[in-house]
């Protein structure tokens, strides 16, 4: 990595943007500036001064020493990395959307108003469910979202001092149990059985009467459809409990099975995944709730979706304009400050819009045959084993195991991923989901071409047969990145951590 | 309508490549790896295709974009900007800014869970750690939250659990009220309270003398926003963190980041958290999103063991040849930790956190001050051109951009000035009356570096003429 | 105003490093570098500063953006787009080669004269170069010329090398008059001349037989467009160019490159130069410029050695471990043979070419035809539609994808008709009138695919009113 | 060069773009396509078939091994690689630009034809002259037109057939007498003196009745300014011989001295160059030529002006519109079909607006500065030197020359330029100009930071210490780039030479 730091590069007084000098009028009207004194910052931040084309080198050849989608294959289990179509990108970056304020009078931005109505339309039909909400950042957000409705859904029933419990199966992904502890439940794991399925044993000796809902993703990380789905729903229902249904996976059968189909209440839905926006390095995301009409109190006419968080766009036939409604007085309030993020949201509607219900059906069947070729490809191929539901074809990703390779001599799913990226890959999530010992969890999505799954398979069988030749080398790996492997104990060490440059300055001076 | 024999974001939509992979896979179609898929939930291909997803049809990009386009007329786009902010503040976005975060190696990458092929993006995030931290002048300031209003939400949230059995926080009445609303709805379901510090109805900032009544053994941290929500420069900062020090309580700060051009810096100010929004920073508006949550604390384990949020740190190569990055700190996050973990957040703003590292490495070290001064003064100059005709700021105390202007004493509501001002096409301030319903006709005005002294002098010819009109019904 | 102590685009303006710069080269400011400029032609300080030179002071980014914005809001983008071609044409330019050619390593690259460097341009270049030949079935492309019209006249000289010795070139009448103007401007300081065909004033199309008679020992080149500045397609193509091979001349064929997904490429009409504007594969209109002169030979040393433009051509380094790409064939260019040069084309339109060579690769085997056949039936559409309102086409020969249309037997004047339309928001077709004065009342209307059903039966329909709203005069 | 070609891409049957199909009724009512049979194709073309996210990785990956200004220093001499800025970069972008049709209505295009109305005015103003058209599309197409003026100023004064000869410094680029020729001219070169001027006493042996013009870049490609400008000017009028400015070097006189004011009659300008437009790897350019207003046939009232080719920008005060006027009966005619290259106009126009005559003015003393400190550096380093001028200060640029090391050592400037080449600099322009044997020339502008050229310094220094203690080391040179040293030989060699994609398979045939 050869590009210095921001703060080594530029040089006294240099500034990459022009700001202009208050006019000379103003100043005259205005006299000084008054700061209370006590307020008054006395030093100028301790940023770097660099001119503007010495900012755009730096971060042009950061940004080459990045990896993307539009560099490679980016196989990453569950976060379904697709291609990020550049009309969506042309569309939402328009300055009539990033222009807009999210308080200007709603009759300024009807057009936006529109595409987000119909995208609240859209994915309910995608779903399953009667009404969406596009109010949540992300999809941990939106598992939020659904929580806290659930609990909502409790204590206007009046029984959220019994209702304390979420169940969550053992393959669940980690924001699971953490959005259910916010909002402040206790987490209850039911294991998995070796057909990939729910253990339903288990499940049913769990769910009870604390039970307040279930989080589960279908198919599940294992990339298995969960063929009890439906008795899981009577079983939970019968206990008065909801079902929750994290969209992570939803790629895989979008177009065949709809979570509402399936008897799930409330579902969220990671545009930045199934709907083709880009993940920007970590986000902006976008994590719509859906939520099935049901009724919750007779009596009041409350129902379901009048407990979620966030703003609705509705449509009111009166004047023919469409408004922002607010959070009413059953919901559980507001996650962040406006609607949603509109930029994913835009690129979503955008994806839809040119897609149409046979595209985003195509898509599924082809991220689910691409999945099923890697598998087949990657069947009794030496170090690496295919874990539970043996026999049953994938949906949109397979996890392997390198357990034998581990076991046998030591060379560990991460030496695989770094042998994975001297290639020219982005390598599979690893290490997840926990059931599976030194999980290889991938995913290619519909994006991928059939001959980049056949290198990825070949380079895997090679790193299997370096690993047994020399199981020394893989640890030297990678070797064809901008660095070599990169010491993550040191990086944490309490001695060396360095989370900023100031903590690297006050370092050098002894400070800390 | 277009073809799907091929589709150019699905390439093994072709004859071939689906002949070639059910071969292998030992199917005779793509229907029989859905057989798993009870079939009472199985969907036909006719009645998913019959359903109301986009048009029904896939569309080609050219009517994409034409449809698309007369929707985007119907947006309006203000000429000067709106004179609003709330919160939100229509800033400069340089091109460069833009063009860096278009950039397909950072837009279409992942979360950078493989450092080594990543390391382009983590310095990117370290930097803007970096140089948010000295903007804050705090240590540790993690790789981004959702918004400002969440961020407090979570600095709360921490709070609670670096002072467990604490069940309380403060939260100032001039603060954001969206941003109040965002709090209650994360610390409720924990059984925590929230109390409200009042303000002083003539400077309009915290009163002080209630904070020290209220923060006790119980208060597990007291939040202060500067400028408070309505744009008053809140000058007892320091005196508020020290009476929730005394008492044991986190003391945590909320800033526009802009305003720190000329306002001391929270680490200055003794706040163990400080948080704000980034969306000033080089990002657009975005009618509300994704903008950037700010969240930053003082170097103390016993805050960062409870830190929520991804944080890139400075290392090295294990051979030591080269600098390198990588995440730190991961045992707090729910990957690993899972239920136990310091929040639910993963997928948070990254790629506006890079937006916001370039423009403050635009700005430069006398960028910021330069910005906040040019601001101030054009703020100022409105709130004088206001008094010339009549409006007055409904507060005393010193403000920096922006300022509630009363219309009480003129005896027009608001909502008629608004829309005389709409008519000639311009955005004015943000009513809040809804909100404070105390202070009467009140709207919130707000002027950035966009609103030149030729728009000003726009804006208060308008607001004349309005004023005119309306009184003239 | 802003200061100028510094700047974003001369990073060494400032105190520090002017001061170093000076002390090491040993002078004491900066005037005294410009000493050797004669004090009567030396300019002073002041004297620069009043010239009028922008707006004779330095501005800031938010200065530029909003005096521009007001510039921009007085152009108007129409929607649908003109129904005008006449050599440029409003395609659909797809999000992907915008993004493509904005990156900075190609938009802010050299010429690749430092080959190793400079690899991926070269291959971007060599693949527009590869795409073209295949479109045009001709061997050999160059990395482009300035436009269609430059192309044809670089043409015309080459010819005149070529056949040495001959001083005639024939150019028909059909062609684009812009174009033809260009050859003259060319090729007469060189003391050649230029004769032209006539075309049937039934059909529209090159008159063969006068081809024939045209063409003698004196004749070192023919040259034909199809389809024809009418729009036709000239359908005795390779009959004519049998015709100028038959007396040694050369033959030169223009092509509008998206006919080329329905009609016979210039290399298997017998051309041995092809030329043509790549502006509809994948470029804005650009208010003319800049465009993409696509410049194409067979592969005879004869003809290459006379050719014009840089080419890239495929090899590998000499270790021979890698293909490589270098420039081939410079002793060709000026940079090496001076005036012996084959022409003095330096920078050519390379951006463009990449540009055009990201539409190709996004089009493919079958998109050509595809875009073809819609914008063919689109016209053909047209056509139909306006023969219900009585508008009728000049020529009878067959179209592509344009056709004049004649406002004579209406009786009305084809600009008070423009002007009707341009009120209901529609950009009607060219008036060729000027060019063509014996065709009368005649507007050449063209069609693509950016014009929808919707957009075409809005036109015939305001078009209907425009003629009612002319003759009610 | 991992990367492959796009041909051995892809799969088949696959679209990067969805071309819709026509519209049932439009079928209906038009029926078949029907062309006449002998122009039908008959087969595809040869392009090859990829997916929207094959073609997007591909250029991408592509653009990662090119080198432009964003990536580091580009000091090629004479071709003034600033920095080009984004603000101009969006504006010339936007689609009010873009999506204008040539030859749509004057009337809805007046915001740009203003913007072209000025920057002609402005240019004007810059270059000391009184008109200035906008219309060739780079540097050499402006010589074209410079020289055609030339020859029809000489026309209009029935002394054509007696002007034959165009006087070129034996310094300057290649396209002078390029274009000289191309306007029908026979060049004579004129040589240089020791001190970089032109030697004023071959000068005046060789101008004379023949003599139609002399055409000039000043400062010369040496970096130095022309100290008998004016006598030059004097001599060649006295000749009724007219004088023509080559401004690819004027970003090193730029507010310090004005062709005009020389005694200049045609001048052309690199907007590409001294206004900050990119280079795009090549163009597109905008090379305006502006020129005096001097009188030609007092009768006729013809003007100088007049005789040059393109369109016109003016204003008409009547109707308060601009117009764009075609080339009038004296003019030359046109170089292309329409006005100019928009898009690099604009960032000219956005460049000036920007700078004001004050950031212009500071840009030229910043070129010349970083210049002058870069030669100080560089004086008496072993193995380079410094011709022509000696003692003299330079402007923009400065030649450096590699003979001493390539006589001793046999290490050319080549092969310093490949050593530049692996330190992360682009190299210089090599060769060039003729007069100077194993030439580096060197141009920084005023876009690049001191530290930049103190490292270039460093590193000129370190590859002479190389090649002095192993002279064959500098052979094996680049070696950090994506390929080593390309075998230029070998591409022109009759038998390998492969211009394009269908030459390879047709050799791969044997079919040639």
């Amino acid at each position: 990595n050869r590009e210095p730091l921001i703060f080594e590069l530029g040089g006294k007084g240099r500034t990459g943007i022009a700001i202009p000098e208050p006019e000379e009028e103003v100043k005259r009207r205005v006299g000084r500036v008054e700061i209370p004194s006590e307020m008054r910052r006395d030093r100028e931040p301790g940023l770097p001064e660099l001119s503007e084309v010495e900012v755009v080198r730096h971060f042009t050849n950061l940004s080459q020493a990045a990896f993307g989608v539009d560099n490679g294959p980016v196989p990453l289990g569950s976060c379904t990395m697709k291609y990020n179509p550049r009309i969506a990108w042309e569309i939402a970056g328009d300055p009539r959307i990033t222009n807009l304020h999210p308080l200007q009078d709603e009759r300024t931005v009807q057009g936006l108003l529109e595409m987000l109505f119909e995208l609240q339309k859209w994915l309910a039909n995608i779903t399953g469910m009667d009404t969406c909400i596009l109010h949540p950042a992300a999809g941990a957000h939106g598992e939020l979202a659904g929580v806290l409705t659930i609990r909502r859904y409790h204590e206007v029933k009046g029984q959220i001092d019994r209702k304390t419990e979420i169940v969550i199966p053992d393959s669940a992904h980690g924001t699971n149990p953490a959005s259910a502890a916010m909002a402040g439940f206790r987490v209850v794991e039911v294991p998995s059985a070796e057909d990939g399925n729910v253990d339903m044993e288990a499940l049913k000796s769990i769910v009870g009467d604390s039970t307040a809902g279930l989080m589960i993703t279908n198919p599940s990380t294992l990339g298995l459809f969960e063929e009890h789905i439906t008795d899981i729903a009577r079983l939970l229902h019968e206990h008065d409990a909801l079902l929750y249904y994290d969209g992570a996976n939803l790629n895989g059968i979008m177009g065949y099975a709809r979570p509402g189909d399936m008897g799930f209440d409330i579902a969220h839905i990671n545009i930045h995944k199934t709907f083709g926006a880009p993940h920007g390095g970590g986000g902006p995301g976008a994590g719509p709730v859906c939520i099935k009409d049901r009724v919750v109190d007779k009596e009041k006419g409350v129902r379901l979706s009048d407990l979620a968080p966030g703003y609705r766009v509705i449509y009111d036939e009166d004047t023919g304009l469409y408004r922002v409604k607010g959070p009413g007085e059953h919901s559980a309030g507001l996650l962040k400050a406006f609607l949603g993020n509109i930029t994913p949201l835009i690129w979503g509607y955008v994806y839809i819009l040119s897609m149409g219900p046979q595209g985003l059906r195509k898509a599924t069947e082809h991220a689910v045959l691409i999945t099923n070729y890697f598998m087949k490809l990657m069947e009794n191929v030496k170090g690496y084993t295919i874990p539970y539901g043996k026999g049953r074809f994938r949906k949109h990703e397979v996890v392997l195991s390198a357990q034998p390779m581990a076991e046998e001599i030591g060379v560990t799913a991460e030496d695989v991923a770094k042998g994975l990226l001297d290639a020219g890959f982005y390598a599979p999530t690893i290490y997840f989901p926990l059931i599976v010992k030194e999980a290889l969890m991938v995913e290619f999505t519909e994006s991928e071409t059939p001959e980049n799954v056949e290198k990825y398979v070949e380079r895997l069988k090679e790193i299997s047969r370096i690993a047994y030749s020399n199981p020394s080398e893989p640890k030297t790996w990678p070797r064809n990145t901008s660095v070599g492997r990169v010491d993550v104990v040191k990086a944490n060490h309490p001695k060396h951590v360095t989370p900023t440059w100031r903590i690297h300055v006050k370092r050098l001076r002894g400070e800390i | 309508m277009i073809e799907t024999k091929s589709h150019p974001w699905i390439p093994s939509l072709t004859e071939e490549s689906v002949k070639k992979m059910l071969e292998v896979i030992g199917v005779g179609s793509v229907s029989e790896l859905f057989k798993d898929i009870p079939s009472e939930i199985l969907l036909g291909e006719d009645s998913w295709n019959k359903l109301e997803i986009g048009l029904g049809r896939p569309l080609s990009e050219i009517e994409v974009k034409e449809l698309v386009e007369e929707k985007l007329s119907r947006n309006k786009v203000f000429n000067p900007p709106p004179f609003m902010g709330g919160g939100v503040y229509p800033h400069y976005v340089p091109p460069v800014v833009r063009y860096i975060i278009s950039r397909g190696e950072f837009l279409t990458a992942y979360t950078p869970y493989q450092a080594e092929i990543s390391q382009g993006l983590m310095q990117a995030l370290f930097e803007y750690q970096s140089m948010m931290a000295e903007l804050l002048e705090m240590d540790i300031v993690n790789a981004s939250m959702y918004d400002w209003a969440s961020s407090i939400a979570e600095a709360a949230l921490m709070a609670f659990r670096v002072r467990k059995g604490r069940r309380k926080i403060l939260l100032p009445g001039n603060m954001n009220p969206l941003h109040r609303r965002v709090v209650e709805t994360y610390v409720k379901p924990q059984g925590l309270m929230i109390e409200t510090i009042p303000f002083d109805r003539e400077l309009g900032t915290v009163d002080a003398e209630a904070v020290k009544s209220m923060v006790d053994g119980d208060t597990a941290a007291v939040y202060v926003q500067y400028p408070n929500f309505f744009g008053i420069i809140e000058d007892n900062v320091k005196a508020i963190g020290e009476i929730a020090h005394e008492k044991g309580a986190l003391f945590i700060t909320g800033v526009y980041p802009v305003a720190l051009g000329l306002l001391k810096p929270p680490g200055e100010l003794g706040a163990d958290i400080a948080v704000g929004d980034g969306q000033s920073l080089g990002l657009g508006m975005n009618y509300g999103g994704p903008h950037l949550g700010i969240f930053a604390v003082r170097y103390d384990m016993n805050l960062v063991r409870q830190m929520p949020g991804r944080i890139i740190g400075l290392t090295t190569t294990i051979d030591g040849s080269s600098k390198a990055f990588a995440m730190v700190w991961q045992a707090r996050e729910q990957h690993i930790r899972r239920e136990k973990a310091t929040s639910n957040i993963c997928t948070n703003e990254a790629l506006m956190a890079v937006a916001s590292a370039v423009y403050m490495a635009l700005l430069g070290k006398t960028g910021l001050r330069r910005l906040a001064e040019l601001v101030y003064y054009r703020a100022h100059y409105a709130s004088s051109r206001m008094s010339d005709i009549g409006l007055t700021r409904v507060f005393k105390g010193e403000f920096f951009n922006e300022f509630p202007v009363s219309f009480n004493n003129i005896g027009v509501k608001y909502s008629a000035v608004h829309e005389k001002l709409l008519e000639h096409g311009i955005h004015g301030g943000l009513y809040i009356g809804s909100y404070y319903p105390e202070l009467g006709e009140v709207a919130l005005y707000a002027f950035t570096e966009l609103h030149s002294v030729k728009a000003i002098d726009r804006l208060i010819e308008t607001l004349k003429k309005a004023i005119e009109e309306v009184r003239g019904r």
